[in-house]
């Protein structure tokens, strides 16, 4: 078992691409999302509803080392002040194999 | 006559299906189309409703009345968010009034698709063009609602923003043409212009016979769609609601002045009447979210979709249909 | 005539898709419909029932013996959980008998769809307003059930509930009143009731040329589901397997009694005698979770999906008119 | 970063309406979920199958404040009591924009 | 006629939907086919063929010729992948090698399905059974990659197995049996066989009239995958490639070779050597992940589905059809 | 509230079959997960695209005690070892209803 960061991102689905850019942009290779996440945050409510993808978000789960983190959370910090966002940090363990 | 054609189209299972998707949200059923099936039925309108006009345009052929027809639909699709926007500025702030005045310079499909159903149930040619006319008006609007912003809210690029297509013209741009409703429909025009007459009438029974019913279907959905945004539309102020009901019926008359100034073909004028008067509600919100985030979609979007749209497609093309008939014997 | 029925059922290949459905668990295949293409296709069915329900009613009109059928069904609806709760209550707790209750009192609309199908494959005619028979029938039983579980488990209300909508009446009421099924064939009845009949013929590809295929694709499906559900049901003791079949021939026995004591038209009465020995697998477990949280879902909707849903499209729909041509001549 | 807690529920489908009823009587105005989610506890197996939405799961994420999980702790603990389902909270940092 | 042929097919709406997919994915349009679609498209073209199919052969019944079809297809859903994987094994690994074997051994169902329509187009008959052939061809392949592997690469079994199914024969044979798409098409295919011939009719609405449609729908989505997959061939070296193209046309030679000899029926033939010609890219990937989870299907996904199924189905069908037109007289 | 593991798994929709599996010979009777994931790691990117399930992932969440946990863990390991995916643990409360 390895010590890592584990950071979770939920933002409007027509912005994951940008998200993906990111992580792309700062070589990080591994990370896991999803579509059709619904919620409510200061930019209303996201119900997931309708024919474009305005209203939904995406959810975001990448397991990485500290150095990792620490090279994409002021660009990541950007991206969510300008288009809104949360992100959330904290401490797993992962499975060695 | 006025009475009986609005009669007629509320009496019609297409739009009274609308309405009940809109009861399903009054007494709060769970009926809910899933979402892949709404995106299904969009799309096989699309599909069909190009297909059937590219392959009309191949029969048809390009006349001059065609370019007059698609240079008064681009044209207006420039003017109307530009005057749009200094009426919205006066309550709005500058994100909110130029999102709103792309909405209501581009257009929407769905309302598009079910005035042509009214055509047919009324017997009223059009030209295959009209689909291309639809296509053309989808952009401009978003372009200039970006180019307002810009204008009047000039931003410090910064180091960060390699990270971000935000504000770039070229995204917005890019993002306004190749939004899928606009490749789809043109895609399928452009395949209906070349193919030849005996193979698209070989998908006739799918993107014809059961056109009607997958409209009526659709219209449920979008009901529910509605009926959901209207809830959004209570806490807005009377200026929003006031102005998703006055501008369609100002682009609406102007429409109908320059078809009986230009004497355009009944069934062209009533399309390009409603495209005018509708508001998007798919690809202006795509390009907006990304190109202007700091607009609220919780604004823009239910006007379109609860209030104008349904306004278009119950009261509206009835409306400008028996206009246009009074107008231009 | 008998077996000849019987066998004409199992060779229809709207049947056999259910039987391919049960093979496709049977043997693990990974073979599986999409959710959101389940919702469609059942939505699919009920509008195009409840649209040619309204439609066949606009044109027949009310007669004193429509009242009839559906004071019936009313009846039934209210004392099929009454007394299936007795018997249940020997053996089961008081929140799965009242669970089991309302399941076997309420109505599957996929069978009614199903006898439907069988009668025009048989061309016998019915009323445009066993549609409305069947949704009268949806809610009471929910409502008794409700009731029951009142009546003998008596529970005080404590601070918390404000936070709970559980075991209040007017929430089950409302649940049932609203569940999306119910108010989509409601909706379209009533749409085929007020339109205009060239509008309604207008939609008909939709909702009929391509009904049976529909049907025997959504059928797969159930085969599916029910498959599934069957594997819950292995633990299942025969007290549960045995009032799965033998309540639904009961119920079926004395709608037949009184369908030839009132004289009903036969297409009426088999639907009626079906609706009876239907048990609800959609409704009603959406009520019951809400309403009585402690009944065991595993237990009342493999009963009702797994048993006496296959058992009654196979067996029982021929079965049951075999009996109704024995005794209406 | 600011610490907080991350709220974890899985509960039916058909209780999430009541999750977010208690939401919004609290005063929680920032949360995530998403439906399709299956499972399996002490009420069976959530498959996911089915015409209803009787055998699915929804699975919610909040993020708050240590006195706003306060808040919501029992009102939450009495739903689940009656309906099933499970909760889980953790610590997060938040990154804040 | 040659070029004809090919122009015709190209003119095909059916074909250019598949191009309008690929440019969705050149010009990075949002247009995307939600998966819950892309399987319903798929089932209910594999129903309504195998339905087809089965109502045929019910028609015509067995004739030794029919055997001779069969045992042809087998063979060659044999030879194919074990030719196949001494080519690979020179440039790949064992287990990319093995994979991209049982990848063109096996079959594509919707090259298949394609090929239907083209003789349909073409007004050119073909046997029932031949969906049959098809079936029966999906599984060989499967199995003779596997035991490649296994022969090549004896691993040690170890404790933990157990818990894994990977590497056991048996279970790989089963994924192959079960696989989603065999038993759909193969159970429409015994229920078209057994069923009343006016049953299957009463559901031709729902699978003939709408198929062309359903199918031009699908191959928008196809083309929008294969697009997804191409780029991921950009680093796949020549030789995958020449491949992907090579073993296809080599695999019709011989097919067409043996047509002449064996003076098949044109339309068997034709769908016979289409067959041979393709390669799975749903049956093969499912039962690979789980028996070779070593191999890369980054490669052979690509490989079977953006390099041979575009290649078959825009100059592959005409082509083989000028070729069989040439030399059956 | 109880102190509890939670495990999350992300591996290949095809195998998630083996998970459930292994849960259910190793008598973990609690557990939730989801498809429809996407993502990247070592064997490339799943995007979710397709008519099989080859490219998606499934993402499963298992609140257990250390016990149980130490129970799975070498079998986990051994089944992502031979077709991948990851495995995160982390410490969460469990609220106890
Ligand atoms: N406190 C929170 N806990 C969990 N999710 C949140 C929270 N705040 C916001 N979100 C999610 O993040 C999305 C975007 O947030 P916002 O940009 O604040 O509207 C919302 O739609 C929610 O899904
Ligand atoms: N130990 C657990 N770990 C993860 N999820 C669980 C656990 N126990 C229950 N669940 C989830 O919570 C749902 C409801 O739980 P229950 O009410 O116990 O049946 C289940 O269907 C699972 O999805
Ligand atoms: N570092 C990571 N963080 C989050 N998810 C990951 C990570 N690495 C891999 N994954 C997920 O696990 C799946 C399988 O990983 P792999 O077997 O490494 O390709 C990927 O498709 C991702 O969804
Ligand atoms: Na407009
Ligand atoms: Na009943
Ligand atoms: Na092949």
């Amino acid at each position: 078992m390895q010590a890592n960061k584990k950071v979770e991102i939920i933002i409007n689905k027509l912005e994951s691409r940008q998200v993906l850019l990111l992580l792309k942009r700062q070589n990080i290779r591994g990370f896991t999302f999803w579509d059709g996440v619904k919620g409510q945050g200061d930019r209303g409510q996201q119900d997931g509803h309708g024919l474009s993808e305005t209203f939904m978000n995406t959810y975001f789960v990448i397991a990485c080392t500290e150095e990792e983190f620490a090279r994409i959370k002021e660009k990541l910090r950007n991206l969510l002040r300008e288009v809104g966002g949360v992100c959330m940090v904290s401490d797993v363990e992962w499975l060695l194999h | 006559m006025h009475v009986d054609v609005l009669l007629n189209n509320l009496l019609n299972p297409t739009i009274l299906f609308f309405f009940l998707g809109l009861l399903v949200v009054v007494i709060q059923s769970d009926l809910s189309i899933p979402q892949p099936i709404s995106r299904f039925l969009s799309y096989y309108l699309l599909l069909s409703i190009g297909l059937k006009g590219g392959a009309e345009l191949a029969h048809s052929g390009l006349t001059p009345a065609i370019y007059q027809v698609l240079g008064i639909a681009v044209l207006m699709s420039i003017l109307v968010p530009l005057y749009s926007f200094f009426i919205l500025k006066r309550r709005l702030n500058i994100f909110d009034s130029a999102a709103v005045a792309a909405t209501y310079g581009s257009i929407s499909a769905v309302t598009f698709i079910t005035a042509i159903n009214f055509l047919h149930d009324n017997n009223v040619e059009y030209g295959g063009y009209m689909v291309a006319a639809m296509a053309l008006m989808e952009a401009p609007a978003i372009i200039i609602g970006l180019l307002l912003v810009n204008a009047y809210e000039r931003r410090q690029p910064t180091e960060e923003d390699s990270d971000s297509e935000a504000y770039s013209l070229r995204a917005v741009v890019r993002e306004a043409a190749t939004n899928g409703s606009v490749v789809l429909i043109m895609g399928s025009f452009l395949i209906g212009l070349v193919s030849t007459p005996a193979s698209v009438e070989a998908l006739q029974p799918f993107t014809q016979d059961i056109f009607k019913g997958m409209l009526a279907f659709f219209l449920l959905d979008m009901g529910i769609l509605a009926g959901r945004r209207l809830n959004a539309m209570r806490t807005a102020g009377w200026f929003v609601i006031s102005f998703a009901i006055l501008v369609p019926l100002v682009n609406a008359a102007i429409i109908i002045a320059l078809a009986v100034l230009f004497q355009l073909n009944k069934g062209d004028a009533l399309l390009l009447t409603v495209l005018c008067a509708s508001a998007s509600y798919i690809a202006v919100p795509a390009a907006m979210r990304i190109s202007v985030p700091r607009a609220n979609a919780g604004l823009y979007v239910p006007m379109a979709l609860a209030i104008t749209f349904p306004f278009n497609i119950i009261v509206g093309i009835p409306l400008y249909f028996y206009l246009l008939n009074l107008l231009m014997p």
